[in-house]
């Protein structure tokens, strides 16, 4: 493969285009709802009416608009459809020539879409994730040759330095330092590894990213790797992705096949090789160090750092270890350069964050808007406040690490310094809504649980003061603790935080806290309260 | 409506055939020999061996162990670590809850609770008459369409209690699947 | 002698054993008896848990529901409270039972199950204590001012204790379990 | 030999380049309680009782594998160390049923000695109580789960040591248990060479030999009539 291919490839398939583009979202949300049997009629009834010759369906990534899903577009005209079934695929056959469709439409124009700056996301719900053609139509795989060819590895640190581009897995480490230090590691052997194991509940932004744009996370690496020296990469992915799983393990073959992952990429010297593993269920394994063990085929048990990965990561070489998302925005940054990515956010926190928003909130989905903005506009106007418009109660950021920031907190701006100032987290991007029939004790308590489920065993505090902490909110939720106890559950967040070995035990009293910050008056009400728990929240 | 997911399982090379009962052996083995029985390939073996067996039998994991040289002890430490893996077998059946967080403010606790009276089932159990696992799970990641439940491979979004008892009812109500479907002993 | 402090000491779900760790004390029981009077104690002849109590010496872990009435009652008469022993500090040898589960299962076990040809379980409302769920140590079900373990803890520790006590000063930090 | 200078406690402690902090202290006489480290063996910072401040560091590091350097400034007994030690202890009363009154190893286990050393005076979380296995099917040893800790010493004497790696984790959390071959019980797990390794790690009564307990002392009376008939043959 060469510039030349690389291009008679994408002009290839520009001419190859029709002027009518039927664009079907077969994302996981959708897919789910009926959008491959969908896009199977949508095809058949294209050729039925005799409209191959300029109409097209396709199937393409993450619209974002999950909860009205199944998605479809059709441009240029960018009609939107929704909950569509598959057989109103007549009826928006028919809408191609204007005639009368009685399917549910949206409003790309809505401010869920025009509030939205998709750089990670530019090609999801636009190209067919399962085609390189497609990427390579998009632009894909011009950054890589570019930087073979043209740009130092000093060079490219230098340009992701100077982008701002912070870790997107959630602490927010600066990706170009981080890369620097992988690079100047000794050792002849180096990996770069990509961490997909997505295991905050409520969150789904990197599944997306994989499932609607495998290439652009492939590209992403395989800078990376120039740019540290690794010639060996591998994709950690959450065996509950199937879809995502399938996909990029089709693209690394197509992305062999063409000559751009593999032994001599674009005819250089460069190699790189990438290997899919797939999880096997356990939160743990977002932890780099643990996963790590994983990929090592051992249990997923973290290890204490330092040392950290960048010096001595998988088999004791120096491993880069970034997010899906960070990786997604590499190509972007090359592309348009380190000061472009710096001119989005704000001082300390560049560029762009995906949100997965649900919950209690009326426009469930995929969005991804500049750093900066606030709860409030993310919440009110991309996601339209509850389904039944009362009050939003709080919102959730961060998952089990994180914590849950109230309305009243609902001008802080989206950064890193400014959520964990508020007692939560940026996290990998899950954002779930809360309204007034949440109880927040049960909250905490769920994500306790879930601490405690998801705890390798490995260190004290983590494994048993998970439990005993469990054990003490289930006590107040079932109103039968004292103020002793409340006392005792505080404390023993603290010995937990200040103890444990990894994140997952060092962040599990991070839900309990914030609530406890915010909503106090709901513990308290619970103390010695002979009534049960508040029932458990409805729609 | 529902669509019908891939396989969970690593799908980097397509299998000559479909596995039965006889060749499945042989496709654990060309699993092994594709990594070079290197012991770092542990965790994708096993997700072939459950693939094909339905479930980790003390056999299959010492045949791992055997063949990847590995303590037994690590591959059983191993295999119990992960909740992908079980080492009893599933029902013929399977009806997956998801309790991630936009799932559980969506109610999922409750239509949990619905399902374990209706199948009179504890979570993460399976019935006497190895017909119906009923599990849950972390996140789907179907936090677009919570609360989401997933019916043999099947995801269901916007899931209801009603609707669940019905299809529950329906699937049961088919004849008894045969023992080879879901991993022999 | 308005000085003389008043001494009682409480057996609950024990072997009696730390009793005969304070007894094998010997000649100091009499100068324990010359700084305070035993109001109260399983080696007195004392039917009721008298007021205003200075120190009680609580041995035995709370299995039943007289162990939980008097330990709140001590509680509340007495102006320091000593868990005295492992199964008052942390229900020891009394709650192994805990692992067994609730006690009507076992007391079927016990009593019909494996019992004698009659097999009845014990009922006698007011004589017989019914159990409690779980066995609990002491500071489960009232606070506790000090703590003294041992299986049982060595006279000389109970005395270093009482002396202490006895004179208004803190108890002697350490103590062992088993 | 190039030496690092380091405070500890604010002692002036003189140590090894390459030592740890916990090396350097002992060296020094200042103990920091440990539970997982054993010495021979690889350092997994497991238990966490060993956490000690460091000037400079806004986390605890754990002394059992925190090198030590010039200039650094440790402190391993301030107040909250010693509250969170203690509560980490409490942690490991409270979390399996360890009945010190009943066991082997009472007056001779380094978590009895823990709890005197970090000041515990009771438990003041909720037992867990889980139900435990105890093992005997092995000739020689036992193995009691309610008395296990995790500390892993023993799979890191098999492995390390012995070689073998009979022992390995299995579960996670608190359900976590140790366990030898493919889980079955240790009188059938045929890597284990009956070294005994594994029972001189033990730090708890967990693992013990066979016939020293209670009332466990193996005797078999009946050969005294063997004997005796045996005798008259001859005679």
């Amino acid at each position: 493969m060469d510039l030349a291919e690389l291009n008679a490839i994408a002009a290839h398939e520009r001419a190859s285009r029709k002027p009518i583009r039927i664009a079907c979202c077969t994302s996981l949300g959708c897919y789910a709802s009926g959008a491959v049997e969908l896009q199977q009629q949508l095809t058949a009834g294209v050729a039925a009416t005799g409209r191959a010759e300029n109409v097209e369906v396709v199937g393409v990534g993450c619209m974002g608009f999950c909860g009205h899903g199944p998605l479809v577009r059709i441009e240029p005209e960018d009609l939107l459809f929704e909950h569509v079934r598959p057989e109103q695929a007549p009826a928006i056959i028919a809408a191609l020539d204007g005639g009368p469709c009685d399917v549910e439409r949206g409003d790309p124009r809505h401010p869920f879409f025009a509030r939205q700056l998709p750089i990670v996301r530019r090609n999801g719900g636009v190209i067919d994730p399962e085609r390189i053609e497609a990427y390579i139509a998009a632009g894909g795989y011009a950054t890589l040759y570019r930087v073979l060819h043209d740009v130092s590895p000093a060079e490219v640190i230098d340009q992701i330095t100077r982008s701002g581009l912070r870790g997107r897995g959630g602490a927010g480490y600066p990706t170009g330092l981080k890369w620097a230090t992988v690079a100047k590691s000794p050792g002849e052997r180096k990996f770069v590894v990509c961490n997909g194991d997505e295991g905050d509940p409520g969150a789904f932004m990197d599944r997306s990213i994989l499932e609607s744009d495998p290439h652009l996370v492939l590209e992403g690496m395989a800078i990376a790797a120039y740019a540290v020296g690794a010639h060996e990469g591998y994709l950690y992915v959450r065996g509950e992705y199937p879809l995502a799983i399938q996909r990029l393990t089709r693209a690394i073959s197509q992305a062999r096949r063409h000559g751009l992952s593999g032994s001599q990429i674009f005819e250089t010297a460069f190699d790189f090789k990438v290997e899919v593993r797939v999880g096997a269920g356990a939160f743990v394994c977002g932890e780099e160090t643990a996963l790590i063990a994983s990929i090592e085929g051992r249990r997923g048990q973290p290890r204490p750092r330092p040392p950290y990965p960048a010096e001595r990561g998988l088999w004791g070489c120096p491993t880069l270890i970034n997010n899906v998302e960070t990786f997604a925005n590499i190509v972007p940054i090359i592309e348009r350069g380190a000061d472009w990515y710096a001119s989005i956010g704000t001082a300390r926190s560049k560029g762009t964050k995906v949100f997965a928003l649900t919950g209690k909130i009326r426009n469930t989905g995929l969005i991804e808007v500049p750093m900066g903005i606030t709860l409030r506009e993310i919440i009110e106007d991309l996601g339209g406040g509850t389904p039944d418009g009362t009050p939003v109660k709080a919102v959730q950021t961060g998952g089990p690490s994180g914590g849950c920031i109230p309305a009243s907190l609902f001008d802080t701006p989206v950064d890193y310094e400014s959520l964990a100032a508020a007692g939560s987290i940026m996290g990998s991007g899950g954002m779930v809504v809360m309204d007034a029939g949440t109880n927040m004790v049960e909250i905490a308590r769920f994500y306790m649980a879930f601490c405690m489920d998801e705890s390798c065993g490995k260190c004290v505090p983590c494994r048993v003061g998970t439990v005993q902490m469990h054990h003490l909110l289930d006590k107040l939720v079932n109103g039968q603790a004292t103020s002793e106890d409340l006392v005792q559950l505080e404390a023993l967040c603290q010995i937990v935080r200040e103890m444990s070995l990894c994140g997952l035990g060092q962040s599990a009293p991070n839900p309990v806290l914030s609530t406890l910050r915010y909503f106090r008056d709901e513990y308290a009400a619970l103390l010695n309260a002979p009534s049960a728990a508040a029932p458990q929240p409805t729609d | 409506m529902a669509g019908a997911l891939p396989r969970a399982a690593p799908a980097q090379e397509q299998d000559l055939a479909a596995p039965t009962v006889d060749n499945r052996q042989k496709i654990l083995q060309a699993t092994m020999r594709r990594h070079q029985y290197r012991p770092d390939a542990l965790i994708e073996v096993l997700h072939k061996a459950q693939e094909l067996y339905g479930y980790l039998s003390p056999t299959l994991l010492a045949t791992v162990a055997h063949d990847l040289h590995l303590p037994p002890s690590r591959v059983y430490g191993v295999a119990t670590f992960y909740h992908f893996f079980s080492l009893a077998p599933q029902g013929a059946h399977t009806c997956t809850v998801c309790l991630g967080t936009a799932c559980y403010v969506k109610g999922a606790a409750a239509l949990l609770a619905a399902l374990e009276a209706e199948t009179g089932l504890k979570a993460g159990s399976t019935s006497a008459d190895g017909q119906l696992s009923l599990l849950t799970a972390r996140c789907l990641g179907a936090c677009g369409i919570a609360p989401a439940v997933v019916l043999d491979g099947l995801v269901i979004g916007h899931a209801d209690a009603a609707t669940l008892r019905a299809r529950l009812h329906a699937l049961l109500a088919q004849p008894p699947l045969a023992e080879e479907h879901h991993g022999s002993r | 002698m308005a000085g003389k402090l008043k001494l009682a000491t409480v057996w609950l779900g024990g072997c009696s054993g730390c009793h005969m760790s304070l007894l094998d004390l010997d000649t100091w029981l009499i100068d324990l008896a010359a700084l305070a009077d035993l109001v109260y104690s399983p080696i007195a002849d004392q039917k009721h848990f008298p007021d205003g109590v200075d120190l009680s010496l609580v041995e035995g872990a709370v299995a039943n529901e007289e162990h939980l009435a008097l330990a709140q009652e001590v509680r509340h008469k007495s102006r320091v409270l000593v868990a005295m022993g492992d199964c008052a500090v942390t229900g020891n040898v009394t709650a192994l039972r805990n692992q067994l589960g609730a006690p009507d299962r076992l007391l079927q076990q016990i009593y019909v199950e494996h019992g004698d040809a009659r097999g009845v379980l014990p009922a006698a409302p007011g004589i017989i204590p019914r159990l409690l769920d779980r066995v609990v140590p002491l500071h489960a079900v009232v606070p506790v001012d000090h703590y003294l373990p041992g299986c049982p803890p060595a006279a000389p520790q109970i005395r270093a204790l009482l002396k202490a006590l006895l004179s208004g000063a803190p108890p002697p930090a350490g103590g062992r379990f088993g | 030999m190039a030496a690092r200078t380091l405070t500890i406690d604010g002692q002036l402690v003189s140590a090894r380049a390459g030592e740890t902090i916990l090396e350097a202290a002992r060296d020094a006489g200042i103990a920091i309680p440990t539970l997982c480290h054993l010495e021979g063996l690889s350092a997994v910072g497991a238990c966490r009782l060993c956490l000690v401040e460091v000037v400079g560091s806004s986390r605890l590091l754990p002394a059992c594998l925190t090198p030590v350097s010039e200039g650094m400034e440790v402190r391993t007994a301030s107040e909250r160390l010693q509250a969170n030690r203690r509560a980490l202890v409490e942690l490991l009363f409270a979390e399996r049923n360890h009945v010190c009154a009943v066991c082997v190893a009472s007056g001779n286990c380094e978590l009895q000695n823990l709890a005197v050393q970090v000041g515990m005076t009771h438990v003041r979380y909720a037992y867990l109580t889980p139900q435990c296995s105890v093992d005997i099917s092995h000739p020689q040893f036992g193995i009691d789960h309610n008395r296990c800790v995790l500390c892993t010493r023993c799979v890191r004497a098999c492995d390390e040591v012995e070689g073998v790696h009979t022992w390995d984790v299995a579960g996670r959390g608190v359900n976590a248990r140790v366990i030898t071959d493919l889980g079955l019980p240790w009188g059938e797990a045929t890597s284990c060479t009956s070294c005994g390794k594994c029972l001189l790690a033990c730090p708890t009564g967990a693992i013990f030999r066979r016939g020293t307990s209670v009332a466990e002392l193996e005797r078999d009376p009946r050969r005294i009539a063997v004997i005796v008939a045996s005798r008259q043959e001859r005679w």
